[in-house]
């Protein structure tokens, strides 16, 4: 009688309150594409901002996002995934491993602007011989700190949880500790290790600050990796903030949840195609 | 192999702590000039008139903070367990990526949704209720508070439904077949046994919360002062690293801002040591 | 002797995929009923559909009747809980709660309204010795349950379903999971218990069936093929379907 | 990076290399503005222009980390040791929101609207509301200039005031809330809030020039040491008429 | 250490009382046959007769007990040997009761006539046979070598008797042609007797088959 | 279907085979029993008597297996009735094997007398024991009740012709008293070849109960 | 017959437990050997030692010898990626790598620098059909090994250790995971692949190690009690502990 009745509140509750979540979450998107998607056009995803982003397109910005985030992952995923392997397999569970996991997490909820400030000071410039001062390079460097704590993390975790029957039917077989690793360990972890990377492609996608300070914001196209670049998250903030033209952020905004958007299923995409054997 | 493996461990951990210790550098002499005490407790920030309090910011994360957690974590934690146990699977699986793809969101949109969304609406409730506060501007302990547990929600709900997916189904069945209703399931074995993973999220979602900025700037109102009701614009440390880092002279006042980031560190470190703390003492129950 | 349960031309459909077949079969009260029959035949979804636990299940849909008492169970308007309180399940792999081992036992109790402390420290000794774990943990009940062995977390569970006092008990495999010393623990009990409980139970293992049940029911492809004294199935089966499977001469 | 090859005299079509400049985020849409238009004219000429903020443009000039830093501050007499070049006035105009009836304020009213001795509306002749008042983050130019002008030594910034650190953010602020008052760079004024005149005077570049409206601030470019080749060619390009003339398109050319 | 498999160990104990009670029966059935013969009482020999069925009925529970305890509870080694010797046993035993019955055939065919001779041997080896039995029986329950190799010598006692049996009754049949259907039938009746021996044997070499797994032979 | 148990499947076919191997040895022993009577010829005699031990071997190779059988292969309704079946033939083998045996001692012994009578209706006996023990045996074999069935009327000849030489060697030992001995031995070979049908029925039985899992009598 | 196993005074360390006391036991080649005693008893930890598995676990130690056609594989000199070459391995549960049917078999081959893809194709036919699964299977070797029942998964396991040619081949409950018939399948398995290698069996299923083996070896808390011909074994242990373990009477 009692739990029945208890039982029949919660489920309103619970309807109540995931649709109202739901609602909002949505909303924001609708929100934010229903401003935006007025100036959206072939033009304004091809061309470059004029009058300082109140007119023009936004491509710059795209290319810089795509060039910007491509570099970071690229430096950032190896190391990160090489520093989860060294920290699960090579490693005892020791103090260090320990204080360096530790430290590993703490860094992970830092700020982004603190990278940025030591982005700025380090590798714009005391490096700047070498990155070119603000630069892709330098923000991708700075990005990669940002995200490796995210990468590492979710790397270790994707790696421990590789059933340990497989690396010893792996060894069993006479493969090397390394061949293990590279041929069973990895490829069963990718998934795990996907979402690692997918949250620091979010991460460095959606952060303004701190590249700001190392990645520069030129709207020009950028040639190299020493030109300086705009992500279209910078965009909308300058244009928003500093020009102060809400529509053309408002329409940069969708073009970025659109990157995200394709990001996010390409990202699925790799992960199933991984983890296409891992299922019945 | 190893060898290599451990150049990548040794160059990644201390690429990343000396993150640490350059803000560390940075910001030490702040205390040496300030005071340690002055600079945590002091009210008052004016880097103009050589006035270094961050205590204002301290509350003002805090009450964000808190406000966003209030907020933000049963809401998505009942979400979680209405798109676990509850929703009917298609619903599920329209819901999930559109929360993945929240997750993913830059922070200058909700910023940006904030800004011309949420703190309109604020501000014409508080026309309505002048008795609120003085300042009526929109901008508010709220709006951040509002827009950190949006922001948050989606780790949460992704992280909280996971972990509420990987309890056993043998658990649930068990419970069930003792004549448990689908409710007293939940609330007695799929939420305790999903427990750290909901405190995983909660802490991770905490820690977006405390770490972000550009959301925050754009709708907290930057006031530094002691937030007194949460219509009050308050300020956050991360905010005023990011607000003022721009145009701080060198000197005094970046030193200042890198001891504000240093308090932020430690009271992440505090943050995370607590939530270990339960973690821990979670798993050993187990 | 009388007819406990009493199943009437029940089809069972997982969307359009039918498992069981135009079942018929009345099982007896205080006797152990096994179920044997190749993987995949639908035991499982038999024994789940006696305490409706089938309806977790989207797109599963039961046609016919299961008269329990005589009170048909597969009718929308039954108290599912209540019904489920009246048939107990034990699972394939112990499924102890991650609680202590006092907490697993009370909590049937406890969510059926239970809250007397000393009750429940009487239902939890009274089911602890039905099952013969009484004098193994009784000097560590607020230990977790997750540190008994497997065997001792397996009669755990049966001690769990009978703390709400069940009138039949539902075993789907319950010792696949254990080791020969173990499984023969709960055989002991198993048989122990008859006398209180109508016990239903699936194995793939034709000589627990034949040690443990008084009736034996086997299945083929979801359709009920033979069902009968334990001994005459194991000794004379009637149909040569039977004798293939016992006899190890399938697929 | 900083190199350059153009002959001081040599034929146009032959300088190329590249700038960088870097500094203030208020400067950064005006100089976007100048670098297109150099670089329209020297095809082989590429200049990127990076934000940053005042802060980061003071140090990048003092380390040479840029060719050329960008302020939109007047700099401390403690950063005066790079070659400073004021390339465009701005002024600051003091903004309401349009629905506002407030049309015109005394300099003094002003003071004690933003250091918060005056709290309503009603008492500079406006409804009877409570004022918000809108600055900027300290550091910034536009808040620098309207506090030396308009405090001089004697006043302060309410604690009250909501603190947006950047023109838009302002402008944003001050045109949802009918209540508000705040300043911002004349360039970026426009339609969705209203410029207050000061001592009923309003702000425009003329006035400005002709410095009957006080409230104004340098865009300032800085070098390290004596500018020299492409970065000379390009703060000359700034400085002549040409370059005012896209100066004065927004903002109020020195020339 | 024995906390499992009580059941089989009961029903184990149940098949050993089985054998018992069937072996008592036996060694009635044989004290009775030849007690019909002494007091030529035919009502005795017709229990006797009677009984067999019951000792039928006996051999095939056992037998029926064994293969389900095979069924259900996979015996091995011990288990399984002493199983297989329960059901071996049973058909020995059978085989006595199958003898008893004949003797109390021969006895209600003969009662009607006078004795060729007193009836001396005979109850003597009727007294062996069921010592013997009863031997070997014991040897089997107590799984005893020892008393198994007893066995041996009673054996030949009884080999002994029915050869004198057999002397004396070709002597009367050939002094008195008379004699001779009577004569047969007795040689019979101690036949069955001495055979009785031979059945028992085979339980003593059971019980010792039993115990060390080797199989002897106990007579010759 | 049956792609497993193939191992299960091979041993058994083993066992029959050794059963029928039994079974041959068997009745050739009945044969040169009952020839070594006739053809007065104690080397036949010998040899029956010495593969006695052939047969005992076989019958403990075939236990052994069963037993082994069991431990492995966990046999179930058929199949383990079959095993159990095999014991218990083989137990009736053996039997016939001694009786074969004793025939053929009795033989050694009166082959140097001159028969008291032409041996006609003992080998005419003999032939029908064999052919009984054949005819069950295929009916084991072959699982077939009707054929098992048929014994009941050669069961019925040999018991019949049994009563007969009994009467025949009666007349002729009270006729003339200096026959008894042999007569007695003869009657003796007789009533050992109607054993013979009673261990075939037993067979028969056995085949029966194999086919239908039911317990019937053949004889009476 | 001629020994390929030669253990000697083997002892064995988890740190200061000691689980292998003093075992002296010669295995020989192409016999299957079964390994049976309670759970604890060491079994695993002595499969382990042959292929020098137990290196994976810290604070493990070996003493004594272990002798593989003469040579001491316990040796730090031992080259312990061709032992494990040499000495295949066959979990409890199957454990088939995430890949396709094919890449599991040619995993091994591959590791061993095997690229040819006409010498690989070779290798999993030829592996597969000793498996006897080639003819379930040859149509989708692209298909995840996943897929698979657990009894094809089990043999695909074995299959995969056929593929790098292995002299020996250890096996650790490789039925416990699996239903009766599939248990069947591997067993016939066995008992076909007996002729081309030495095969080591742990098992907790009495019944299974007489169908398949030829020696069976009871361990005890570590120690080797009997080790002898398999039959003699099930038929008349020598030690009581041995009788009461296998008849059930223990615990
Ligand atoms: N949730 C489900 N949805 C669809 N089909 C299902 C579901 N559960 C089981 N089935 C199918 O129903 C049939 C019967 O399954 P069930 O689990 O009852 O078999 P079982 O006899 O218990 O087998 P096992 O011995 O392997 O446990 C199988 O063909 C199975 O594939
Ligand atoms: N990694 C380890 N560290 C310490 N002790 C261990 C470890 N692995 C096993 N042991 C101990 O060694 C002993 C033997 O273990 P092992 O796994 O060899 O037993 P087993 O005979 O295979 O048992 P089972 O039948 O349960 O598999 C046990 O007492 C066990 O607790
Ligand atoms: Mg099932
Ligand atoms: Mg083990
Ligand atoms: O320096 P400002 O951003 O205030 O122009």
């Amino acid at each position: 009688m009692k739990p029945k009745t208890v039982e029949n509140i919660m489920k309103i509750v619970l309807w109540t309150s995931g649709l109202a979540t739901i609602a909002v979450l949505l909303m924001i998107l609708a929100y934010i594409v229903s401003r935006g998607i007025g100036k959206l056009s072939i033009d304004f995803l091809t061309q470059s901002p004029r009058r300082m982003g109140m007119e023009g397109g936004v491509y710059p910005a795209i290319v810089g996002t795509v060039y910007f985030t491509l570099l970071t992952i690229a430096m950032a995923a190896p190391l990160g995934i090489a520093a989860a392997v060294y920290l699960t397999e090579y490693s005892k569970e020791n103090f260090l491993v320990k204080s360096i996991r530790f430290g590993n997490d703490m860094l992970s909820a830092v700020p982004s602007i603190v990278f940025g400030l030591f982005g700025f000071a380090f590798f714009v410039t005391r490096l700047k011989s070498v990155t070119g001062g603000w630069s892709i390079l330098s923000g991708a460097l700075t990005g990669m700190l940002m995200i490796l704590p995210v990468i590492i993390r979710n790397a270790e975790e994707a790696i421990k949880t590789v059933p340990r029957e497989y690396k010893e039917a792996s060894l069993a077989l006479g493969a090397t500790k390394e061949q293990t690793l590279i041929h069973v360990t990895l490829p069963t972890a990718m998934p795990g290790i996907l979402t690692g990377v997918i949250l620091g492609i979010g991460r460095i996608i959606g952060e303004t600050a701190a590249f700001l300070l190392t990645l520069g914001g030129s709207i020009l196209l950028p040639t190299s990796v020493f030109d300086p670049a705009r992500t279209l998250a910078m965009h909308i903030y300058i244009t928003a903030m500093e020009v102060g033209a809400m529509d053309m952020a408002f329409s940069a905004a969708t073009v970025l949840i659109a990157v995200v958007l394709i990001l996010n299923l390409l990202a699925h995409g790799i992960s199933n195609r991984y983890s296409r054997f891992s299922s019945r | 192999m190893k060898k290599i493996l451990f150049i990548c461990a040794a160059l990644s951990i201390t690429s990343v702590m000396l993150i640490g210790l350059f803000v560390f550098i940075e910001g030490y002499p702040i205390f040496t000039k300030v005071g340690f005490f002055n600079f945590v407790f002091g009210q008052k920030w004016s880097p103009s008139d050589n006035l270094y309090g961050i205590f204002p910011m301290i509350c003002g994360t805090l009450a964000t903070t808190l406000g966003a957690l209030i907020l933000g974590v049963p809401l998505s934690i009942f979400t979680a367990i209405f798109l676990s146990e509850y929703a009917p699977k298609k619903a599920e699986r329209l819901i999930t990526p559109a929360v993945e793809l929240l997750a993913g969101i830059p922070s200058v949109i909700y910023g940006l949704f904030g800004m011309t969304m949420l703190v309109p609406l604020i501000r014409e409730f508080q026309k309505a209720h002048p008795s609120t506060n003085q300042i009526q501007s929109g901008y508010s302990v709220l709006a951040a508070s509002i827009i950190l547990a949006i922001m948050i929600s989606p780790t949460i709900i992704n992280m909280a439904k996971d972990a509420l997916k990987s309890v056993p189904n043998d658990f649930k069945e068990g419970s069930l077949s003792l004549g448990a209703t689908k409710w007293q399931t939940t609330w007695h074995i799929t939420l305790p046994a999903a427990k750290s993973g909901i405190i995983a999220g909660t802490v991770l979602g905490m820690g977006r919360a405390i770490g972000e900025t550009m959301a925050v700037i754009m709708v907290a109102g930057n006031t530094v002062k002691f937030p007194d009701s949460i219509f009050s614009p308050i300020r956050t440390l991360t905010g005023n690293i990011a607000i003022e880092m721009a145009y701080a002279e060198a000197g005094t006042h970046t030193q200042a801002l890198f001891g504000t980031g240093i308090i932020l560190f430690i009271m992440i470190i505090l943050t995370n040591i607590f939530a270990s703390r339960i973690y821990r003492k979670d798993a050993a129950a187990k | 002797m009388t007819t406990k349960i009493k199943v009437e031309n029940l089809n069972f459909f997982y969307g359009e995929h039918q498992v069981l077949k135009n079942i018929n079969m009345n099982i007896e009260g205080n006797q152990v009923t096994s179920l044997i029959g190749p993987s995949g035949c639908g035991k499982t979804t038999f024994l789940r559909n006696i305490n409706r636990m089938n309806d977790l299940i989207e797109e599963a849909r039961a046609e016919g009747a299961i008269f329990l008492d005589n009170e048909n169970i597969l009718l929308d308007t039954v108290d599912v809980v209540q019904l489920r309180k009246k048939v107990g399940m034990v699972f394939q792999r112990p499924n102890p709660f991650p609680m202590s081992i006092f907490d697993n036992i009370a909590y049937g109790p406890r969510i059926h309204g239970i809250k007397d402390k000393h009750k429940l420290d009487n239902i939890v000794e009274h089911s602890l010795k039905s099952v013969g774990l009484w004098d193994e943990v009784k000097d560590r009940l607020k230990d977790s349950a997750l540190r008994l062995s497997g065997g001792q977390q397996q009669r755990l569970c049966i001690g769990r379903v009978l703390a709400v006092e069940p009138e039949i008990v539902l075993m789907d495999e319950p010792c696949s999971a254990l080791d020969p010393i173990s499984t023969m623990r709960v055989e002991d009990l198993i048989l122990d218990l008859k006398k209180d409980y109508t016990i239903i139970i699936v194995t793939h293992n034709m000589q627990q069936a034949a040690r443990i049940s008084d009736s034996t029911a086997f299945f083929l492809s979801g359709e009920l093929i033979e069902f009968g004294p334990t001994l005459e199935m194991f000794h004379t089966p009637k149909d040569k379907r039977t004798e293939d499977y016992i006899t190890g001469r399938f697929g | 990076p900083e190199s350059q090859n153009g002959a001081q005299g040599g034929g146009e079509t032959e300088i190329s290399g590249s700038i960088q400049i870097a500094g203030s985020t208020s400067v950064q849409p005006l100089s976007e503005e100048l670098a297109m238009a150099f670089m329209s004219k020297y095809p082989k000429v590429k200049i990127n222009v990076a934000g940053g903020g005042s802060g980061a443009g003071i140090k990048a000039a003092q380390e040479g980390t840029a060719d050329i830093g960008a302020s939109s501050r007047e700099l401390k007499p403690e950063e005066k040791t790079v070659k400073e070049f004021i390339i465009a006035k701005d002024g600051i105009a003091i903004i309401v929101n349009t629905q506002n009836p407030v049309e015109d304020l005394t300099l003094e009213q002003i003071k004690e609207i933003f250091s918060g001795k005056i709290t309503n509306w009603k008492d500079v002749g406006g409804k009877d509301a409570p004022i918000t008042v809108v600055i900027r983050e300290d550091g910034s130019g536009t808040r620098g200039a309207f506090e030396e002008i308009v405090f001089g030594k004697d006043a302060k910034f309410t604690d009250r005031a909501i603190v947006q650190n950047s023109t838009g953010a302002l402008r944003t602020a001050v045109a949802g809330d009918p209540n508000a008052i705040g300043f911002i760079s004349l360039g970026s004024l426009n339609s969705e809030v209203k410029a207050i005149k000061v001592d009923g005077i309003e702000v425009s570049k003329e006035t400005v020039l002709n410095n009957s409206y006080k409230i104004s601030r340098p865009f300032i470019y800085m070098t390290k040491d004596e500018p020299t080749g492409l970065v000379k060619i390009f703060l000359d390009f700034v400085l002549s008429p040409e370059g005012q003339k896209i100066v004065a398109q927004d903002f109020i050319p020195v020339k | 250490m024995s906390t499992s498999r009580v059941s089989l160990d009961k029903e184990m104990e149940d098949l050993n009382c089985d054998i018992l009670r069937m072996g008592a029966i036996i060694e009635q059935q044989i004290r009775e046959a030849v007690e019909s013969l002494t007091a030529k009482d035919i009502k005795i020999a017709e229990t006797v007769i009677d009984r067999d069925d019951e000792v039928d009925r006996l051999q095939e529970v056992i037998e029926d007990k064994s293969i389900e305890m095979i069924i259900r509870q996979q015996p091995i080694a011990k288990d399984l040997r002493t199983i297989f010797s329960a059901v071996k046993l049973a058909t020995d035993l059978e085989r006595i009761s199958d003898i008893a019955v004949n003797i109390a055939r021969i006895a209600k065919r003969i009662i009607g006539q006078e004795y060729i001779k007193p009836l001396v041997d005979i109850p003597r080896m009727a007294k062996i046979a069921q010592d013997i039995l009863r031997t070997s029986l014991d040897s089997y329950v107590k799984r005893d070598v020892e008393i198994a190799k007893s066995i041996v010598s009673m054996e030949e006692e009884i080999d002994h008797l029915y050869a004198r049996v057999f002397e004396d009754l070709i002597a009367i049949m050939t002094k008195d042609a008379s004699t001779v259907h009577q004569g047969v039938q007795l040689i019979m009746v101690a036949r069955q007797l001495e055979r009785i021996g031979d059945h028992s044997t085979n339980i003593g070499e059971m019980a010792v088959y039993l115990k060390t797994g080797e199989r002897i032979k106990l007579n010759d």
